[in-house]
């Protein structure tokens, strides 16, 4: 056993750490580094500054594009992007689509979709929640019908993320509705420019406009844009959301937003209080002990590939953290976290505590609800 | 030992209730909130007319002279409509504190004169006062020939004030209270929304005229004035906690019974059962609490009296935080939404828990008071 | 609304304490005190020290011998009795067994058992939980079967409190195997004496010996032990779970105890430290809330009679309380709360401290366990 | 970046496993718990036989040379079993404060001298020394003419102790380690069991016969040696901790599964479920602790080693509090009961919580350095 990086992994950390000063544009780091929200050019330049230095897909392997890293370079170059203050990926298509494109796409698709990935040419979005199926994925009620060389979709998804950018979006639609629930499940492309698409804004309770309705009536969709055979849907949506975990834990994110907060208190005084200095304590030990589970659990991925239930773990415990940090941030401000998006009022850092508080508790509910996570963790961990 | 409200109290809440089941609609007050004033002054006038502004005013003064107890029914019936107007500080807490400010000496008629002025506009929602107190960054303001100078940040419904009662620094060290007019030369007010809807002033004075009302500050008895209303003010908005969680805990429940997911109603997931009934606890022991804190929110006696607000703002801010977070998390990506009523909740539990002095330092000052008492 | 006692009542405060200060027997006092178990012989000697003044059924009406008082009489006797360091009342004589017998027993029975209850001059004890019924003990075991005029009971009764001190065991049996479970449930008295019963004492991890296991082979009990009708013990045995619960949130004694807490942390300087005077000022917030709230539910039982589900937040906070007490105190000594049973090392407060935490850990588990409590508040308060 | 244990470190814990397995199992225990001494020599020998004893110290003084995370394999088997000898006292933290303090200065030929006499009799099982340092109550000892007066209180172990190293303020203020043979005159041990089934004692010097064995605390190098040589225990432990905490969640989660109430394994019901999730979380959390605990113990950063180490027992002793109570908790009863393993876990846990300092004082003394930082 030995817990510290290799000599090779800490030269590759400075190396990131030295792009990431010098090539991430300054009002992008700004914005980030103060918990506010980026636009959709934002996102786009920061990752095609990353493909130009060939690190667009930090989870790719070398034959579509990709750096070709282990999960410990992959963690380094995370942890060093949001200590730097870079945006975050963009997941939707770079970790979750792709790899589904990767292992069941047909080479005309995966030539089709993926160096637009990597370039930020296109924009993708997921379809896999609906209003009657949040956690409970394989009730998906949207209907696609085969009709010559095209499927009619007709059905409506919901909480798509940033779906108001995309230009692609991947669908869970039911292709049999007389088979048992997971068995009936297709996997769809679906190009939002296609007529009977329509997105409609979701506001949330911190004012923004993040997630999405996405309506489809009688969308005509070719083929080919079916992943894999029809009816086997399931199967490639589980190993998506097997994908979507890689990182999930957010170490370098919550030691970025964990040194804000100590920023914060320590310039209003509050580290001076013994209680809200043993609350910051408390947090910063959880995380130092989370960072060194996730490790354990990339360690035994290199022998097992997919991450196990364990992520499950990483999932609770990570967005617990990021919730106690951005908690403490609001309260650290006291009532100049009450001011609703005014940054012209109290100090400078205190505008997004509030509205960063509300955001946050989609954390333990989006991705897997944490209550889904622990029986996972019951059930697949424990044997109950 | 009785913990019946009797008939007169009983009916009062159901008007206030019904009031705000009729008028003050989900619809209704986002359009209020969105407007340029962010409240709107019909509702005032109507409120008014229910006498509920005149329930903390004397009737010397054109009160209905009635106590916390009756200010905390009324505050409940607020909670589940998210009342935006001013009612905590225009009605509740600078009726209490012009009561106890401004005749702290017998028989001095200036202060008698600003009593007879004011508190019968307040009661017939002709005039809002608004307390301009020190925030916890303790902004200071001070007094020189009748001039006041400094800066009050978020002051609560100060940009609706017809009158602003500012605490300042006097010359000899004491605290004064004065009047000031928000229109007068010298004054700058930043009037902006807050996370829950209500609105929040940043407040600048340059030399603004102000007249003092205080009796003097012997034995700093225009301090413990202050902090006298606060207390009456903290245990209203400690019964508005209460009114909003229990609608909380009802629409979460009503939720759990009706979506489905896996084939069944989610709440009869046993995990979900046990944190609804967590939240239920929470809710008794601050509904608990709020009776203590109407109780003792007048007593004479301030540690006595300081050391019972405490604990019941530890109670009731717990709460506050443990029922809006799970609230919102049980009712997954549907409690994140600005469509439901639960996330305005949700922000008005959060702001309350850090408004009057948050969880830990009332939990500090209670460890305090115990120990010296 | 009026939170504050009336005069009378306020009156018959004084008088109670009066009466403790004058009547306990310092010797009681002390061990009461200080966390120190009883014996059989100091229980009987003040529960007679009460018969003698009439005090000796606090909840019993005056046709049986009791005061007759109201909840709040009671509440104020069994605080005052508390606080001046009683012991608490036997509970399975005097709360269990004897509001069945007044309620369902026959003339005789209620005139042969319940005076020697009211007189200390026998002990009761409870034969519900069997090996394979804690939680749900309607899926009893033990069998009665009716032979002329009496029932040969075979079966294991376990967790039997005080049952080495007992001269009767009142029992939950089954009389009628074929019947559905809750319906072929007898209730039955049994005199501890008859052969057959053997009672086998169970140590604790804190080296108490409180509880035991009772044997029944072959007992023979007459048929006039059985309590009303055949087959209709369960309604009984629910009626006595409902009466169990009065004085359920233990206000009088969590007082003394958090009294007792504070003396010692005083005494070791511990509340300096920030972090544990907050834990004290919580846990005494909390209790404060808790004797309000308990209030409010007596108040509301003066018009409902027998407490509701309303008792299950009583117990749930209340057993967090005491357990909440019974921690902090031991972790006020520090290492001197390591010595196990030893009263000649360190502090004399020190001794029962950690055996006191452990023993305490028994408040969320017996009487219901706290999480058959939160059962019935989600089903039968919030309907889930 | 590895978390694989090699080979030869997994032989090492099957063997102790092995051990523990079939010569400590409960009923032997028992009867090691209830004899006069608490512990066996006869166990001793076996773990001196096994070369368990020898792990922690140098090759050149007969032992094995390994590493803290050696230890912590074995403290992690010993904890299933809850080993009642004293190991972490004899085995752990002696021999690295021998090794730290009477090398401070090279070439010091006493100091080599005592390291050569003890040091492979402990390797052998032949000698138990033990450690009397204060406890939080800081009673002190005080040495004056080579003589020791005062008081050690909880010393874990000591009444085994075939030579005791007693820290001691001198005469200069500084502090001195002496070695002091318990039977000496002017040595009052008083042994007793403590909650886990160990034992402990209390020592009271007057004017004991001792003698000097540190180099000297220029510049504090003693205290710093024996604070060094408490950190290497505390990191085994750390894993101690956590091999019981393992046994716990396996033993809870196989009674969940056979426990039948209301007609169903009680492991079905989704309350209890998650219940054991969160004690899983607290395990895997203290187990990452318990590693790095092991990796920074030896560090000669002072500050950031005891910052490691107050973050390790934070994560552990919240671990333990969490694991032992619920696990009681799920058995009910049953949990309750001294023929159980598991009350004996618990009480085990229940004593690390609060040795070498419990949670509240890592927390705190983790949030002073970090800020120092």
């Amino acid at each position: 056993m030995d817990l510290q990086f290799s000599p090779e992994e800490n030269a590759f950390r400075e190396e990131v750490r030295r792009f990431v000063a010098e090539q991430l544009p300054a009002p992008i780091r700004d914005k980030v580094m103060n918990g506010v929200h980026l636009n959709r050019d934002e996102h786009v330049q920061w990752q095609r500054i990353l493909h130009q230095r060939g690190w667009g897909g930090p989870g790719w392997p070398k034959e579509f594009g990709g750096p070709g890293w282990m999960p410990a370079e992959q963690y380094i170059f995370e942890e060093e992007c949001a200590a730097g203050g870079a945006p975050r990926l963009i997941s939707f298509g770079l970790k979750m689509i792709a790899p589904v494109l990767m292992a069941f796409g047909s080479p005309e698709q995966q030539q089709r979709y993926l160096p637009k990935i990597l370039a930020a040419e296109e924009w993708w979005c997921q379809g896999y929640s609906e209003p009657g199926a949040g956690s409970d994925l394989a009730s998906v009620k949207t209907r696609a019908v085969k009709e010559g060389d095209h499927y009619i979709v007709n059905g409506q998804k919901t909480w798509t993320t940033l779906g108001q950018y995309a230009d692609w979006i991947f669908c869970l639609v039911r292709t049999d509705p007389e088979a048992k629930k997971q068995s009936g499940i297709s996997f769809l492309l679906i190009d939002m420019k296609s007529p009977g698409v329509t997105v409609r804004p979701i506001i949330t309770l911190d004012g923004a406009h993040e997630v999405n309705e996405v309506w489809l009536e009688d969308v005509r969709v070719p083929v080919e844009n079916l992943i894999g055979e029809e009816n086997k849907g399931w199967t490639y949506a589980k190993f998506l959301l097997g994908h979507e975990r890689t990182n999930i834990a957010g170490i370098g994110i919550a030691k970025r937003e964990l040194a804000r907060l100590k920023r914060i208190a320590e310039a209003e005084g509050r580290l001076d209080d013994p209680l809200f200095a043993a609350r910051v304590a408390q947090v910063e030990i959880d995380l130092i002990a989370l960072e060194i589970t996730n490790l354990r659990v990339l360690s035994a991925e290199r022998t097992k590939k997919a991450p196990g239930p364990e992520a499950s773990i990483l999932k609770i415990k990570g967005t617990e953290i990021q919730q106690a940090i951005a908690e403490l941030m609001m309260q650290a401000v006291g009532p100049y976290a009450l001011p609703f998006r005014q940054e012209d009022v109290g100090p400078d850092y205190a505008a997004n505590l509030a509205t960063g508080y509300c955001n946050q508790r989609k954390l333990s509910i989006f991705g897997g609800s944490n209550e889904i996570q622990k029986n996972i963790i019951s059930q697949m961990i424990l044997g109950l | 030992m009785n913990f019946d409200f009797n008939e007169e109290q009983m009916a009062l809440q159901d008007t206030v209730r019904r009031f705000i089941a009729k008028d003050y609609t989900f619809e209704k007050r986002r359009a209020i909130r969105d407007s340029v004033a962010g409240w709107s002054r019909e509702i005032w006038q109507s409120l008014a007319d229910l006498g509920v502004l005149a329930l903390n005013i004397d009737e010397e003064h054109g009160g209905l002279g009635y106590g916390p107890q009756e200010a905390g029914l009324v505050m409940d019936a607020f909670g589940a409509g998210l009342l935006l107007e001013p009612y905590l500080a225009g009605a509740v807490i600078a009726p209490a504190l012009i009561r106890r400010t401004t005749s702290a000496v017998p028989g001095d008629t200036a202060a008698h004169n600003f009593q007879e002025e004011w508190l019968p506009k307040i009661a017939a929602g002709k005039a809002i006062v608004v307390l301009a107190h020190a925030d916890a960054r303790g902004t200071a303001v001070t007094e020189a020939n009748g001039k006041l100078s400094g800066r009050k940040a978020v002051v609560a419904h100060g940009g609706c004030a017809d009158l602003l009662l500012v605490s300042a620094r006097t010359a000899d060290g004491g605290t004064g209270l004065f009047a000031v007019t928000p229109g007068a030369e010298g004054v700058a007010l930043h009037d902006y929304p807050t996370l829950d809807g209500q609105r929040a002033a940043d407040i600048i004075f340059d030399k603004a005229p102000a007249q003092r009302v205080d009796a003097g500050d012997t034995a700093n008895a225009t301090q413990h004035a202050i902090e006298a209303a606060l207390d009456i003010g903290l245990a209203a908005l400690c019964a508005e906690a209460v009114g909003i969680m229990e609608a909380t805990i009802a629409a979460t429940t009503d939720y759990l019974k009706t979506r489905q997911q896996f084939g069944q109603p989610i709440g009869r997931f046993q995990a979900l059962q046990h944190r609804m009934a967590d939240m239920l606890l929470h809710l008794e022991q601050a509904r608990s609490m709020s009776y203590l804190a109407a109780m003792h929110c007048t007593s004479e006696d301030t540690t006595a009296r300081q050391r019972s607000l405490s604990a019941a703002k530890v109670t009731i801010g717990q709460a506050c935080r443990f029922i809006a977070q799970n609230a919102v998390q049980l009712h997954g990506g549907m409690g994140m939404t600005d469509e439901l009523m639960l996330s305005h909740w949700f922000k008005r539990l959060t702001a309350i828990e850090m408004s009057f002095g948050d969880t830990d330092m009332h939990l500090q000052r209670f460890a305090r008071l115990s120990r010296a008492a």
